[in-house]
């Protein structure tokens, strides 16, 4: 059975709101408009208008009180429009949410999940355009995932509602659309993935590459055109950002000695440089090649489609920087590029 | 229809209140005609983005102004070149009433290099340092301390560098959905506590994409925040721009005088949806027919020509002209090139020393690596 | 002195419009004894926090709370357990009004285990979930939308959990300069649109550090943006507890009765400056004679005796209790131990599965690495 | 003659006001207080209050405002009394200053400064306790810089205020108060430093060391400690997050072979894995030993003053990383521990 990353959200949310009557949803257009993206498409008919909220502009505003919520028990998913508008509302997501069991010694727990796309859409300009999974994942108290299959989006999502700390729960515009297939496991209600566990979406032996969202397709893409070059990749979909799941990359990373790190996000201080420095850490004797790291350009992102393309990694940039890292075979003749 | 009563009891409050300002203040045949060339050129270009739009000449988020013509155009053609105008994501029609090139929203909405951002920007984002259109903002309620920073800007020229002849004057323009937001209110306080040259323009088109007015604001008469922040505060027909340039006179006038803000709500509405993207399926039919047969195009071609200040014809060939300017820039934008590939690293910075740089003080554009992110830029 | 005129004026002209409110409406002997006690112990035990952190007991920023009491007391004795605070970085004696242990928050400004954050709050960060106290923010604001939020639960339980007697009531405190932030106004807004079980409780103690209300406010008169937001605006003498006692009553029981929020601006001074770093000053000697001459402890107690509420001998034997309560909570924090290595890493999740713990479900809070951040805690 | 950082930067602002008209300073308690933490001492009295402004609290809009105001040519200073609040006017950082040259394709550059203390101080708790300078030093359009002595704030801060574009200026609070040695170039009015240039604060041959702010003084003390155990290290003061000066880092490197980065910020994404990533890209062969990382502790900020001590790095967790570092001489070694 196939199914869209939407109706994987759809249903997710809508099981969790029937399982749990504290989970309740709030956001700008959750409810008669069914959700900007239609996430929520179908949750106000269902669950009336106390739980499906719909709020003025203000993110600062009703991000904080589904924090306030919160702390009383309540189960809130606070859908920011895009994740870019979630910078209006920061302050709640670093320091009310994500501080308060530390500062209140465990007396104040969070339940919360901020939740809506992420990173580049098409067309958008450079406001709408930026991924805010370095900056969120480097924050203690939160969790933060990124899923990228509708089996990602269902476990996931389901995981971040039950779960009792603040997560933020990283979507892809251009994923909403996609139809994966889903088992019947995943189907359930019950079904649930858990949080900070990495999937190797393709095993492999020569190289590693991670990924996280909708890289992991043009990952997966990736590898099939490098194995018919005889380079046999290895990807994995990172799934959580926070915890990161270092024992699954670096173990893969023992085994082939090589990686390629893939993100949307800008470059410095990103994802890809912090696993890098976790295999560094972990696994340098093990390394062959320097760590080939895919990101964003370091530019705003810019309008017109052509540029918009180049800003962003492409399959063909996967291919030619695992390439490179094949090629590289001991460490000093690295130095020699 | 609700929302009908409603706001008859408003008109009828503010009339009583004498807030509602006398139409009879006339304008001259020219400025008759600039004004109405202005909301024909708004409403043409406009359709015409939206066919451009499902012939996929453009993309991304692409919201149009039909049916708010009268704000842009009464308020902005009182404007000189050196005021300044700060706009929201719903922006091309600002922009053109301020005078840049039809040709250069086109191109830039086609992702040209002709446009007036180079491509860089794109629908949401217009930027014109020579008309002084300072953006489009994306985000609600950004641009509202943007605009009052360059109000600030007035006055700092006046008082610190001496430039005592510095009246310009900064319009700000943003929704009722944006009129909820934290942003505004910070600003109310300060252009009020420092009398900045600022006009806060309201566009109540009574929705915020799906949210009605009426379901997110406490009290849904925005202009009283005027007073409750110490300045003045107006309520005026956005379907009639005599109307709306009445009002708009007066607060320019304050605020060039020195005498500082004001708050304008102008009730209007948009005719179309809230994004070409958007299905628009929750305003009432009743509601919009209301407003279509309030079209301010229609009002004040009325007007005109019941006062006797231009002809059919003249109109005509007004809009004929207008149509002319249109294709022109459909042609135009679509004949542009678009950009080469060195313009993904310029324009990071304005000095870009020290990310990457060649040796001749360009940027390595083309360095082979720069899509991976590594690139230094 | 001009500060007094106007808020001498303000005084005026809230009597003429009959919104100050009636004084008549007297305590019992046991509410008046509970509010002195209360108030006694919110100055004694800030007093103490003056010494102790001069003697280097606690560190960082230490905001007090002197001569505010009136408006802790005067609200917070009439709540509920079940009924919610939340404070600002000036929050020591919120707690203690709500029934936080004076040993528990002294011990927590020692930063010692057995304070109600175990040390790892602080001064600014004072929570106790069995008080329903959620803190201590100290963010200018940011408590506004929590409490905002908390109470949207109470209306949550009643309305979809089905508790029908939840008729729990929320009360956050913020300043003067607070008042000018965005989300102060966003919250008005929701809150009056929810109809929301809380007052806003406006300390205006004229300053906001060093920055005089008037310089920093269009419109000084706070308790107004209640109606322009659509709810009731109060101003209150926050000096005077009755007062404060009686406003807070009706607020109180408006929310609980499910009528909707309240904004209440309380005008009251602190004796202070603004923490215990601040040199304090810019303020008018004058104007800190006026208000200590209205000291709200002072002004009680005499109330209490004249009414024969209370005798001398009464108020003397609760202010000695006190002082024993206060130097039993240093002696307990004194001697109390500091809280232990594995602490650091302990609550950073509710479950910390993931983040490096050990087989035992336990943080490996003991890892040599865990100061290095390399640690994955 | 010595000077301490705040007079530094005092005097860096004094000078480049009376030097352009244009340039004012803006922000909470900046005129009659004189600054939060008196850095535009007297700057009001000189230049009145329609140069040195003081703001409602509002950063949202105040920084909005200097934003307005710089597209305008004003080159306004905008103090935020420490860089947590920045947070509530992130927005204008990161969209409407860092982004508008860009957007507008030249046309309006921003010539803004946001300055204050970033990062802990001492018993402020969680929420006054946050380094920024990973967040800022990922964004495109924002250059950002981290004085650490005298020299450099003052050095630093004109050339941040002379700078076309927006900058993002990380003081340190406990720094301040101490005092520098400062020599007679750098106390002319004239005097400016590069931006984008790290400075090796010591010479040394073993083992490279970067830090930035108050963690630079921190290096130099290990450095001394380890010098007496035999080992010789570099210490670079990064001085620019952003541009960061990988030249000098991976020159130090190549001759050490060996790499401690040191920050008080949170590991995650944070500057060391950047650094690290850095090396890994541009000098892996040169690597004798996996790259130390130290940061602050993964938690948010205790306030007793105990367990503060342990969320941030102490000299003596340098000189043990430093140490481990140098006990591991081959690659294939490292994996061992
Ligand atoms: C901070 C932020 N939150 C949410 C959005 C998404 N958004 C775009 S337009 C809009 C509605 C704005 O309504 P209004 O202010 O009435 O302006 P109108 O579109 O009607 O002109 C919303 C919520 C945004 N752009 N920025
Ligand atoms: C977002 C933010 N900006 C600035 C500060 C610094 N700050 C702490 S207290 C304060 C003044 C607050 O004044 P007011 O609201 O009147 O409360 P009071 O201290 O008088 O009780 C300021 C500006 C802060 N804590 N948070
Ligand atoms: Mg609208
Ligand atoms: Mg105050």
């Amino acid at each position: 059975k196939e199914m869209t990353v939407r109706d994987a959200l759809n249903s997710a949310l809508d099981e969790e709101m029937a399982a749990d009557p504290n989970v309740f949803v709030m956001g700008e257009e959750v409810g008669e408009y069914q959700g900007a993206y239609k996430i929520t498409k179908g949750l106000l008919d269902k669950y009336g208008p106390e739980r499906v909220v719909d709020t003025p502009i203000t993110e600062a505003g009703f991000a904080g009180i589904g924090v306030g919520s919160a702390y009383h028990g309540l189960r809130p998913v606070i859908e920011f429009m895009t994740f870019n508008f979630s910078m209006q509302a920061i302050d709640h997501i670093i320091n009310s949410a994500a501080k308060s069991n530390y500062m209140s010694a465990g007396q104040i727990n969070v339940p919360i999940v901020f939740r809506g796309p992420n990173g580049p859409a098409a067309g958008v300009g450079a406001q709408h355009s930026q991924c805010y999974g370095a900056w969120y994942g480097s924050v203690p108290g939160l969790k933060v995932l990124v899923p990228y299959s509708s089996e990602d989006a269902r476990g996931l999502l389901k995981a971040a509602i039950r779960d009792p700390d603040p997560v933020v729960f990283l979507e892809n515009e251009l994923l909403y659309g996609e139809s994966f297939p889903v088992s019947a496991e995943a189907l359930d209600s019950s079904f649930c993935l858990p949080i900070g566990k990495a999937k190797i979406e393709r095993e492999g032996k020569d190289i590693t590459i991670t990924a996280f969202s909708k890289m992991v397709g043009y990952a997966l893409k990736a590898a099939e055109i490098l194995e018919k070059e005889g380079i046999n990749a290895e990807v994995i979909n990172l799934r959580s950002i926070r915890p990161l799941d270092r024992a699954t990359i670096n173990a893969s990373v023992r085994k082939t000695n090589r990686l390629v790190t893939v993100e949307e996000g800008f470059p410095q201080h990103g994802i890809g440089a912090e696993i890098c420095a976790s295999v560094v850490e972990d696994s340098f004797g093990y390394l062959d090649a320097p760590v080939e790291r895919i990101a964003g350009a370091d530019v705003p992102t810019p309008y017109a489609a052509n540029l918009e393309r180049m800003a962003f990694p492409q399959i063909e940039d996967i291919v030619r920087a695992a390439k490179r890292a094949c090629y590289r075979s001991a460490p000093m003749a690295a130095t020699a590029s | 229809p609700c929302m009908l009563e409603f706001m008859q009891t408003i008109v009828e409050l503010l009339i009583d209140m004498d807030l509602i300002v006398n139409r009879d203040k006339l304008l001259t045949k020219e400025e008759g005609l600039e004004v109405y060339e202005d909301m024909i050129l708004g409403r043409v270009f406009e359709d015409m983005c939206a066919q451009m739009y499902y012939r996929g000449k453009m993309f991304g988020f692409v919201h149009l102004y039909n049916g708010q013509e009268a704000v842009s155009s009464g308020f902005i053609k009182l404007l000189k070149k050196e005021d300044t105008v700060v706009s929201t994501y719903r922006d091309h029609v600002h922009a053109l009433s301020k005078g840049v090139p039809a040709r250069a929203v086109m191109s830039e909405l086609f992702g040209k290099t002709t446009g007036c951002c180079r491509g860089q920007g794109g629908s949401m984002h217009m930027f014109s340092a020579e008309h002084n259109v300072l953006g489009g903002f994306a985000f609600i309620g950004e641009g509202i301390p943007v605009a009052t920073g360059a109000a600030f800007t007035s006055k700092y020229k006046r008082e610190v560098l001496k430039e005592a002849d510095c009246d310009h004057v900064t319009l700000a323009f943003f929704g009722d959905g944006t009129a909820n937001n934290g942003q505004f209110f910070e600003c109310l306080n300060m252009a009020a506590l420092w009398k900045l040259p600022i006009i806060f323009v309201v566009e109540n088109n009574l929705w915020a994409i799906g949210m009605s007015h009426l379901r997110a604001t406490s009290d849904p008469e925005i202009w009283k925040k005027g007073p409750a922040f110490g300045m003045p505060g107006v309520h005026v027909d956005g379907m009639d721009v005599l109307k709306v340039r009445e009002v708009a006179k007066e607060a320019i006038g304050r605020a060039r005088r020195g005498e500082g803000p004001t708050l304008v709500e102008c009730e209007t509405y948009r005719f179309r949806g809230h994004s070409l993207a958007d299905p628009d399926e929750l305003r009432d039919p009743d509601e919009k027919a209301h407003y279509a047969a309030r079209d301010p195009i229609t009002q004040f071609k009325k007007y005109l020509i019941e006062n006797k200040l231009a002809s059919e014809a003249e109109l005509k060939a007004i809009e004929k002209k207008i149509d002319e300017v249109v294709e022109d820039a459909v042609e135009f934008a679509d004949e542009s090139p678009a950009p080469s590939r060195s313009q993904l690293l310029e324009n990071v910075f304005a000095d870009p020393r020290g990310f990457g740089i060649g040796p001749d003080g360009r940027y390595r554009c083309e360095d082979p690596k720069f899509t991976e992110g590594t690139a230094q830029v």
